[in-house]
């Protein structure tokens, strides 16, 4: 499995992710520049943490137009597998490729700990190895985690079960409804405010976000598997 | 040369955490009489261009594809010739 | 030389004759010596230019006689002061590079930017030796939290580290903040960050090669900080506030650009110099350069970059826009540096040339306006020896006697009065808004005694801190300039890691007055005693003078920020208490010393007295103890104890390991004082009961004094003393009170 | 009650980090035209008084020690009576 980690201006978790998919997955990984337009020899898309171009404006909003996100949007067509961490999941917002857009944080601070999410979703490629409900620490370092969404599309992503994380004790930003990562529709685009790849060692504080990366390769493996033997 | 004003707020639906916090700031200054606040933007784009229809056209393109986020914004502009 | 087309500025008559280079700062002494070096008088470019890179901030005049003392060599030390940043050599073709800067009096005008920029320049100072910056520090004062104003300055100059550290992606690991109606009006905001280099990649400022070309980068210049480098050599007052316009604000997206773009440029191998624009911005980079190789530069004012129309040679030289950089090449590498820079989005266009006539000479409009020796700009600042003069406030307090307080009885309300002061108390309100964890390399993260930096791809790691406690210093500042090092080297050793070397930050109040001189004289020769004995010298480091305000003179508070070496990360050790059962022990000696202690200020508002001794022997054998048991294997937390003594230290191990503690000391001392005396070099430990053998064997062979006191377990927090109950405490109740202090102060509510 | 709108714009001698990085990002989605862009702020403010004038008193108060930070920004205010 080849994963690609997207890279802006003001990208700053690119390494980390980097890091994580070789240090959990054993696959190999390589770093794409904002301004490529070509994602197709990729199985899966991380986009990474940080301040892409300073996140003026609001966060994510001018990564969006990067070269690269058009190949992006395709890759989501396609069904490719997509993660979207913290600015990640910003810019998947502001793309349009998930529902809903992302306020300030309510104390209108930058918050950086550890945050326990209950996973609500386990039936994505991204979360087959958790259990349903189960609670997972995971850390938060983010301003503009304030996730909003209309009543309407709330219904739809309950419906959908595409909620697949929620904060479980301490909202720390007031999203709503306590959402801390959501999929799309299809399931193949995840986006998420807390950093696996940040949770992939005990010394780190915790090695939760493990399994989110175990979970693709596993998921891929499967899928490689089938198209194999079909 | 055309000067837009262009004014991004939050959608009255979506909670505003900026407005919030402004106002109880005030309020624990003794502003007792602020009974709302609400926080945007403000962008002043200096144009160089001088057809006015074209440029109301542009702005509006650039409010809806980078200036505003219409999922949770509003926006209006103005425009000034010179 | 041509007097200035701009027709407004001053004439070098003028300049002379109404004395306008005193508003500069200069004395007339120094102005007779500038006409002297340049054999004609100076035009309004060249006083300004002589007065940024002659004023206490470059030219350390006053405070040079000081810094010699230091002791900067050591057998790891690779880079030592002078360079932008000091380096030390951790092995496998490794250095450990890092520096401290203040920007105080910034942040007293406008918090968030000065906190934010003083952060962008610290940065900047390690890239700019080719270092990967990977983590970064602060040590913050600020005046009484009750007060409006200092909520404010504190909440901004958190927000400003906050919002450039975690934009730029290095992690805030560590750091301090006190609070005291010293710093009141004249907050001390020193940022420190630490990289990490491979010996060939140094690099040094230095402008290399007759006739090569000398190229910047980073952002226009615009008219923002001028006269920056001489408003931090100035006492604040009302004028401040008209000095407004020098505030520079922050833009960490572009200085991330730059950054990486120029560790590309250095890791292409074809540069000969680099420096950052720091101070006197262009001024100060372009003359360091050309001084350290004896050689002259040009610069083409023209090529600058300008953010502004009509800017002047006076305003482009003298201007501290941020994320600037200068640097030297040869012409034949032009291109690759280019696409280099294009790659992240930005130009460098070729602004000067290194010439051999030993003057730095500007070029605008196609005239010569300026033309100055280089070697008169850099070294023949004069430097002052100023008078020194033993305060009054020093001769009193040697009859000073602990126990002539009150004895207080309830010392479980002591306790919480002091865990619940914003000095101890929980500092999560400020780290929890720093990105501590980027880079995924953060061991050991905030709230522990030292932060600790995993080394990617070795078994080793980085431990960090920053101490100072400015009530010792004042009361007395050559041993409180002892604490300093030495509480630092505890928390490095405590940390699991030995102590390599220091940077130092010199915040002091106005050198013209000889109680002040005195203060300083005396604690860099207490930094520089334990430096050599600690056998950690001093690698770099920064002078901040004349904090004063209304009421006179900030602290002295010569902030030390230590960086150690973890040999193998199995050692890492935190303050927590860990485990059921273990044993606790208290190594080091209490005695009864309150002076400048929290447990003074907090219960009798006081500040007076003695400081704690400190004897440099037993701190060594101390920390030779603990480094070499924590090397073992055989501890499981390890504390030192500092602000609010041994009750306070333990109480802290038990909030942050979430489990309670039953001690019983045996201590010859009134109850009160044996629990929140501060004396020096005591470190708590709890291990496992199964090293016990060892450890008190091994201890029984040191000279260091050792006791048993307990065993970690249970809910409460329980202190006995010759066999009564002194202080006994919920673990939760403690933490609320611990965890809530600063966010309630922060909101408002009366404590 | 009275309707405030507060305008902050930063001082033009004054880096706006911010509007560059919408310019930059206007001018590479192909609005040509932008000269230069200003990012500022935009509050609106319900009070409930009704002397203008006092109001007016009241909100440059709200501007000088909250609203604006006057070290390195502007501000003017309309208001509007109901
Ligand atoms: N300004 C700050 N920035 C980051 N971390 C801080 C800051 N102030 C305090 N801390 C962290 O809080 C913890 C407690 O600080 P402090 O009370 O100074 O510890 P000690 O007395 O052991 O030096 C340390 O881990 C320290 O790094
Ligand atoms: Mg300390």
């Amino acid at each position: 499995m080849h994963v690609a980690v997207l890279v802006f201006p003001g990208s700053n978790c690119d390494v980390d992710c980097y890091k994580a998919v070789e240090q959990t997955m054993e696959q190999p990984v390589s770093y794409v520049w904002h301004d490529k337009d070509d994602l197709t020899a990729y199985d899966g898309i991380i986009i990474p943490g940080g301040f892409s171009y300073g996140d003026y404006l609001r966060s994510g909003s001018i990564a969006r137009f990067a070269p690269v996100m058009s190949a992006l949007v395709k890759a989501a067509e396609e069904g490719k597998w997509i993660l979207g961490i913290c600015n990640g999941f910003q810019i998947l917002l502001e793309a349009g490729l998930l529902p809903g857009a992302m306020l300030k944080n309510e104390n209108l601070k930058f918050q950086c700990f550890q945050s326990t999410l209950t996973v609500e979703n386990n039936q994505t490629v991204f979360t087959s190895d958790y259990e349903h409900q189960e609670k997972i620490t995971i850390p938060i370092a983010h301003g503009e985690g304030n996730y909003y969404c209309d009543p309407q599309t709330l219904a739809q992503l309950e419906q959908h079960n595409q909620i697949v994380f929620r904060y479980a004790d301490h909202n720390p930003n007031g999203s709503v409804d306590h959402i801390a990562g959501i999929c799309n529709k299809q399931g193949n685009v995840l986006g998420m405010m807390p950093h696996p790849e940040r949770a992939i060692h005990d010394w780190l504080g915790s090695a939760d976000g493990r399994r989110m990366f175990t979970s693709i390769l596993k998921a891929w493996r499967e899928h490689h598997d089938t198209v194999i033997n079909s | 040369m055309i000067n837009a004003r262009v004014y991004v707020t939050i959608k009255q639906s979506v909670l505003d955490p900026q407005g919030n916090a402004v106002q109880n700031s005030l309020h624990s200054m003794g502003f007792k009489e602020v009974e709302k606040v609400r926080v945007g933007k403000f962008l002043e784009i200096k144009l160089d261009t001088v057809d006015r229809q074209e440029a109301e056209k542009r702005v509006r393109d650039m409010c809806e594809q980078l200036l505003a986020n219409t999922v949770i914004e509003d926006y209006r502009f103005e425009l000034e010739g010179l | 030389m041509t007097q200035l087309s701009t027709a407004k500025e001053p004439t070098a008559e003028q300049i002379e004759s109404l004395q306008l280079y005193k508003q500069m700062g200069v004395s007339d002494h120094e102005f007779e010596l500038i006409c002297s070096f340049l054999g004609r008088k100076p035009n309004y470019t060249e006083i300004g230019v002589f007065s940024v890179m002659w004023s206490e901030h470059c030219a350390y005049k006053n405070s040079k006689p000081i810094l010699s003392r230091f002791p900067t060599t050591g057998e790891r030390v690779l880079v030592g002061p002078g360079e932008g940043a000091g380096i030390v050599d951790i092995g496998d073709n490794q250095a450990v590079v890092f520096k401290i800067e203040s920007h105080n009096h910034p942040s007293a005008v406008e918090p968030f930017q000065g906190a934010a920029t003083g952060v962008g320049g610290i940065i900047r100072d390690i890239f700019s030796m080719g270092a990967r910056p990977i983590a970064l520090l602060n040590s913050l004062r600020f005046g009484n939290l009750e007060n409006d104003r200092v909520k404010y300055l504190f909440e901004h100059v958190v927000s400003g580290i906050a919002g450039y550290g975690n934009c730029i992606g290095i992690p805030t690991v560590g750091g301090e903040v006190m609070f005291d109606e010293s710093y009141e009006g004249n907050p001390l905001v020193n940022a420190m960050c630490v990289g990490l280099i491979d010996h060939e990649d140094i690099q040094k400022g230095i402008a290399k090669g007759i006739g090569n070309p000398v190229y910047y980068v980073g952002p226009a210049t615009g008219r923002d900080g001028i006269h920056g480098a001489t408003f931090a050599s100035e006492e604040l007052n009302e004028d401040s506030d008209s000095k407004r316009p020098s505030v520079q604000v922050g833009d960490p997206f572009m200085e991330k650009l730059v950054m990486e773009a120029c560790l590309e440029l250095i890791q292409s191998g074809i540069v000969l110099g680099i420096q950052d624009m720091g101070a006197a911005g262009l001024t100060c980079s372009s003359a360091e350069m050309a001084s350290k190789a004896g050689n002259g530069m040009e610069l083409y004012l023209d090529q600058v970059p300008q953010r502004e129309e009509g800017m002047t040679p006076y305003e482009m030289m003298l201007s501290e826009s941020q994320e600037r950089m200068l640097f030297v090449i040869e012409e034949q590498h032009e291109d690759q540096a280019k696409a280099i820079f294009a790659k992240w989005g930005l130009d460098c266009p070729k602004v000067g040339k290194v010439t051999d006539d030993g003057n730095l000479t500007l070029i605008h409009h196609g005239e010569k306006v300026a033309e100055m020796p280089v070697s008169a700009l850099v070294d023949e600042c004069p430097v002052y020896e100023k008078p020194s003069q033993v305060p009054a406030y020093y001769q009193e307090s040697e009859s000073f006697d602990s126990t002539k307080y009150e004895e207080i009885q309830d010392l479980n309300e002591a306790l919480e009065r002091i865990l619940a002061s914003p000095t101890v108390a929980s500092k999560e309100w400020v780290y929890h808004q720093y990105d501590y964890m980027v880079r995924t390399n953060t061991a050991i993260h905030p709230g522990s005694d030292a932060a600790v930096v995993a080394i990617e791809g070795s078994n080793k790691a980085l431990a960090m801190t920053t101490d100072c406690n400015g009530r010792y210093v004042y009361l007395d500042p050559y041993v409180g300039g002892k604490i300093a090092v030495s509480e630092a080297a505890r928390n490095v050793v405590c940390s699991g890691a030995e102590p390599l070397a220091i940077t130092d930050n010199l915040n002091f109040g106005s050198p013209e007055k000889p109680e002040i001189f005195w203060q300083l004289e005396q604690a860099a020769d207490g930094v520089s005693q334990a430096c050599e004995s600690l056998s950690t010298p001093v690698i770099g480091g920064n002078v901040s003078l004349y904090n004063e305000n209304a009421n006179g003179a900030i602290y002295p508070t010569p902030v030390i920020g230590m960086v150690g070496l973890v040999h193998d990360v199995n050692h890492m050790t935190t303050q927590s208490f860990k485990t059921a059962g273990d044993v606790i022990y208290v190594l080091g000696e209490t005695k009864a010393e309150l002076g400048g202690s929290e447990f003074q200020h907090v219960v009798f508002g006081k500040t007076e007295g003695r400081p704690p001794e400190l004897d440099l022997q037993k701190e060594k054998a101390l920390q030779a103890a603990v480094l070499h048991m924590i090397q073992s294997g055989w501890i499981n937390s390890a504390h030192d104890c500092s602000e609010g003594g041994l009750a306070t230290a333990i109480a802290e191990s038990c909030i942050s390991g979430g489990i309670g503690a039953a001690v019983e000391v045996d201590m010859d001392l009134r109850h009160d004082i044996a629990m929140f005396s501060e004396s020096q070099s005591r470190i708590v430990l709890s291990i496992q009961p199964e090293w016990q053998t060892q450890f008190e064997t091994y201890m029984s062979e040191t000279n260091v004094p050792w006791q048993n006191i307990g065993e970690v377990g249970g809910e409460q927090l329980q202190v006995k003393k010759q066999h009564e109950v002194i202080i006994d405490a919920s673990v939760s109740r403690l933490t609320a009170i611990w965890k809530e202090a600063i966010p309630a102060k922060m909101r408002g509510e009366q404590s």
